[in-house]
């Protein structure tokens, strides 16, 4: 905070902040919500939702191929939004935008773009090639990658993880080499934390020539991200986890990449010439942007970037970082429980997998419920990082801007309490 | 701090002293079910004489939901006519499908009933029926092996 | 008219209608709004707008893996609006409801799926096998189905067009024939209106054993749809063109079918049993909807469907029957303007396709624009069609069910203005 | 009825009596180029010969605004030095990508500056620029061709 202040930039107030999400005045079990399922997805602030309506009650049409009036208009919206969203992300083209439905689609572009490569070509993926993803890649950012291999008859490797639930980069150089194509890796785990050495691991790729792709559904919601300084080739965000509303996600990558790459989805707006024996294709990013896109979605998640940037994501980080210490620091005060991934807030995120000594996840769950506390149990979409720690689930707790140390104080007593009823 | 309608005292009861765990022998079938959105596993045990199921035996890992329902399904199969057994089970499926919207016969269901708020949880009905789909996987099993030698 | 008051419901009130428009009372260039770009995207009514927001701002949390309150209730909210979508489109059962975030992305998981089956399996295509198509596809259903034969060797077929803008049959019986795989084709067209015998393809699919895929972008929003009377075994419709948001789609399918495809997005929530090394897939419709789905946008299709349910497709029909008639009538009356389409109401949907002799479509519709008439000039995505009757592209206005006659009016007097503005 | 702006008499006045088209000999290179999205479509053929374009000819189907911007760009460069016809071409570029934000220079684009308003259509850039990224690409070819040939 001290910070902060000396910055010149007022003291985060997170009441403030608060009075923009409706949903947070709701009581749950007849106790105030205590919403710490962010990492799941985030809530929406009524200034996205005011944006998106307005667009759609004012301005909407489809888009590109008008020349009417509220075509144009829908048109400029969505192209202001690409540019928004490019400079959210420090990208020096919005061409370099893509708009997909979710993270999901965009992993699975570029795997079938490559997939759909021709032999020889800088992108194709086949036999003796290899993919590297690590042990705690979302299920969304390991299956494409696992299909892609079983396709075209390529190999899948991982980076495993240490104890302390990082990476292992012990054997990075053997698992990472000549015959690597793509480097596929989470930013910021949505099960431990981790936040990984991107600069590592890009370097290494680099020795190689592999393409690196970084999976930051969880890493864009809550820190400054600047694609050309993290210097990978592909980025990918996920609009439902930082504010905006379901149905919009991104794929960044490199213009001249994405102008050479094969299509995935074919259809209306990504072609040049349609013949009925065969056609051409647009450049990036209508390339990849088949049929009519999320249009009202991406103004939405234009407003959402707008938000974040209003209220700066490096006071939102500090802070997420305060909240995540005190509910680390409490864990670890608990007796029987304990944390699945970094200790400390070194290098880690806000989302924190815990468990509680001879309770199941799932009656944690629902005993939190009760208490007006929404966390998130299961395999978090992430089951090798389960078994990796030889756990059939855990318990998460992920923070983001509108939560308050009063919350982090009632999810540590809810704890508490679960513990008194379970063990009776 | 319990939700009266879905951690009943019964199914308390049933997951701190859950009834006829542990492997045993002799069997029949033995299978092993998952729940692959949270992970919790079972391993059951099936013996099936004279159209009757005389024992059902277990182990696994799970919630108080699927392990407590799993223990009240050994009470209400073993030592039945297996065709009895089957109909209580649909009877149990039909009643986590309700929604809280079926009102439980305890003549069948016994200790069962007590599963009725679970169905207003849709995410918990795959847990309250991890045991008794296992079991009606062993069963049938059990039952096709020996009316093919029957055969 | 009189058959509606007959059978007991009140007439339709176009003005009642309009009112839920907000965008309706707009005026563009100084004129009041006529807006008969339908076809490629509707406006919204404020009920499907406050379903989706009252959704957003008290019941959201992303959906299927939550068992705190918030994400039952999502959970709720968004299976049941498959339920409503399934209900509207006659199918026997919700999973055969598939969502995703436009029609495109409908045709491409079909094509992608069979492309990804087994060599040998019933969905497998490859070389000796065909795809038959129309030369009327939207480029949607088109270039999926050319990328598919690219990928796998297989041969394209299409459908040829008679003159008078219909589908020309007589070769239907070596067109799709034992080789077929596939027999895709549109319900009612963009560009033409035409609207095609699915009877007659279906059963001729039937009898070589090809699957069908019916395009109902231009069906679904504008007549009553029983997918199990049509006989085909999927059906896509998209929700921008029926008053639902853009970013959703749905592919139905028969259930036994999509259980048995091959995955096609690879991720979060469409697997049963994820280790490093291979993963297994979940029965449809999860197996379809990997990673996070469109929530917001699904709630707000199945307001869509209420509100169309509740106004009566029947009537909506009728209503725009009437309209159509009326343009085509006014249109055949005006010298040096031809309908490029069928030209009576008989079996046609509400996109008229026209020409005015000697102007441009750009500048008719640039020129309408400036009287407040929003048409779409273009080639509409079925560049095929304008080339095969030796346009550039064309102008096309499509009605929809808030549009009056007084509407269809102004058009005809616009398209007099213009053409006295562009011979002068 | 016609928006000032955009249809400037300039304009229709070359649409109606376009300069220089109709296919012409002798020439040094054809091209041929399309607006995919709206299917417009332009033949053109450039002659240079001493570091001058001595002539532009086409032939093409398309709306008002790429008909008249292409009789205007053969008004611009025929005889004109190609470095000097090359700035041009950017300055008219420079014109369309402006969202109407650029106040245009007509001692350099003479009747180009009627195109000034279209610049805030987005949809009808293209148009404004199908003869010339026509020309762009033939005379490069043509001067490629020469400085090859005299290699
Ligand atoms: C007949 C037809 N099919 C398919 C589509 C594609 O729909 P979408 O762009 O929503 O994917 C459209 C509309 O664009 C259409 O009119
Ligand atoms: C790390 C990570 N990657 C990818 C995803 C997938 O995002 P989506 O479900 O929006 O496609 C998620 C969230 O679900 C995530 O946490």
């Amino acid at each position: 905070m001290t910070a902060l202040v000396d910055a010149g930039l007022a003291p985060y107030d997170v009441e403030v902040v608060r009075a923009d999400f409706p949903v947070l005045a709701r009581t749950v079990s007849g106790h105030p919500l205590v919403y710490l399922d962010n990492a799941s997805s985030s809530q929406k602030p009524r200034q996205v939702l005011d944006a998106e309506r307005e667009f759609v009650e004012q301005h909407y049409s489809n888009v590109h191929r008008g020349v009417h009036t509220l075509s144009q208009e829908a048109t400029d919206a969505y192209e202001a939004a690409r540019t928004t969203v490019a400079t959210f992300l420090g990208a020096s083209d919005p061409h370099e935008v893509v708009f997909t439905k979710n993270a999901t689609e965009a992993y699975n572009l570029v795997a079938y773009s490559f997939g759909n490569a021709a032999a020889g070509s800088r992108f194709s993926v086949g036999p003796g090639d290899e993919v590297c993803v690590t042990e705690m890649e979302h299920h969304s950012n390991l299956v494409p990658w696992q299909m892609l291999c079983e396709r075209t008859g390529a190999t899948l490797r991982w980076i495993p993880l240490t104890d302390d639930g990082r990476l292992d980069l012990t054997d990075l150089d053997t698992l990472v080499n000549e015959r690597t194509k793509v480097l596929a890796f989470v930013h910021v785990s949505n099960i431990l934390g981790t936040e990984n050495p991107v600069d590592v691991l890009v370097a290494r790729a680099r020795e190689v020539g592999a393409f690196t792709l970084l999976d930051g559904a969880q890493s864009a919601p809550h820190q400054v991200v600047d694609v050309q300084r993290l210097g990978v080739d592909f980025f990918v965000l996920t609009g439902h986890k930082m504010l905006a509303p379901s149905g919009v996600g991104v794929l960044w990558g490199r213009k001249e990449l994405l102008d050479a790459m094969p299509p995935f989805l074919g259809g209306g707006s990504m072609i040049e010439v349609v013949q009925m024996s065969g056609s051409t294709y647009a450049p990036a990013p209508e390339r990849f942007e088949a049929g009519t896109p999320v249009i009202s979605q991406a103004v939405a998640l234009a407003a959402a970037c707008d938000y974040l940037s209003a209220l700066g994501l490096d006071r939102v980080a500090a802070h997420e970082q305060a909240l995540t210490g005190r509910l680390l620091d409490g864990l670890h005060a608990l007796d029987g429980v304990s944390v699945i991934g970094p200790a400390t807030t070194e290098s880690r995120g806000a989302a924190v997998s815990f468990a509680i000594e001879g309770v199941h996840p799932h009656d944690i769950g629902q005993s939190l419920d009760e208490l007006g506390i929404a966390v998130r149990v299961g395999h978090h979409c992430a089951a090798p990082v389960c078994r990796r720690y030889g756990v059939p689930a855990t318990t998460r707790a992920s923070s983001y801007l509108y939560n308050t140390a009063g919350e982090v104080d009632a999810l540590l007593e809810g704890i508490a309490t679960v513990q008194r009823f379970w063990r009776r | 701090m319990a939700d009266e309608s879905l951690y009943q005292e019964i199914i308390l009861d049933h997951y701190r002293n859950p009834h006829h765990k542990g492997l045993r022998d002799p069997y029949d079938v033995e299978v092993h079910h998952v729940n692959p959105t949270c992970g919790d596993e079972v391993t059951l045990r099936v013996r099936v004489a004279d159209g009757v199921v005389s024992d059902v035996s277990y182990d696994g890992q799970g919630c108080s939901i699927s392990q407590a329902s799993t223990s009240v399904m050994t009470d209400l199969v073993i030592g039945r006519a297996v065709d009895e057994a089957m109909k209580t089970s649909e009877a149990f499926l039909a009643l986590m499908q309700s929604r809280g919207q079926l009102e439980p016969d305890e003549d069948v269901l016994e200790d069962g009933i007590a599963f009725a708020g679970v169905s207003r949880y849709p995410a918990r009905v795959k847990c309250a029926l991890l045991g008794w789909m296992a079991w009606k996987d062993a069963t049938a099993q059990a039952v096709a092996a020996s009316s093919g030698g029957a055969a």
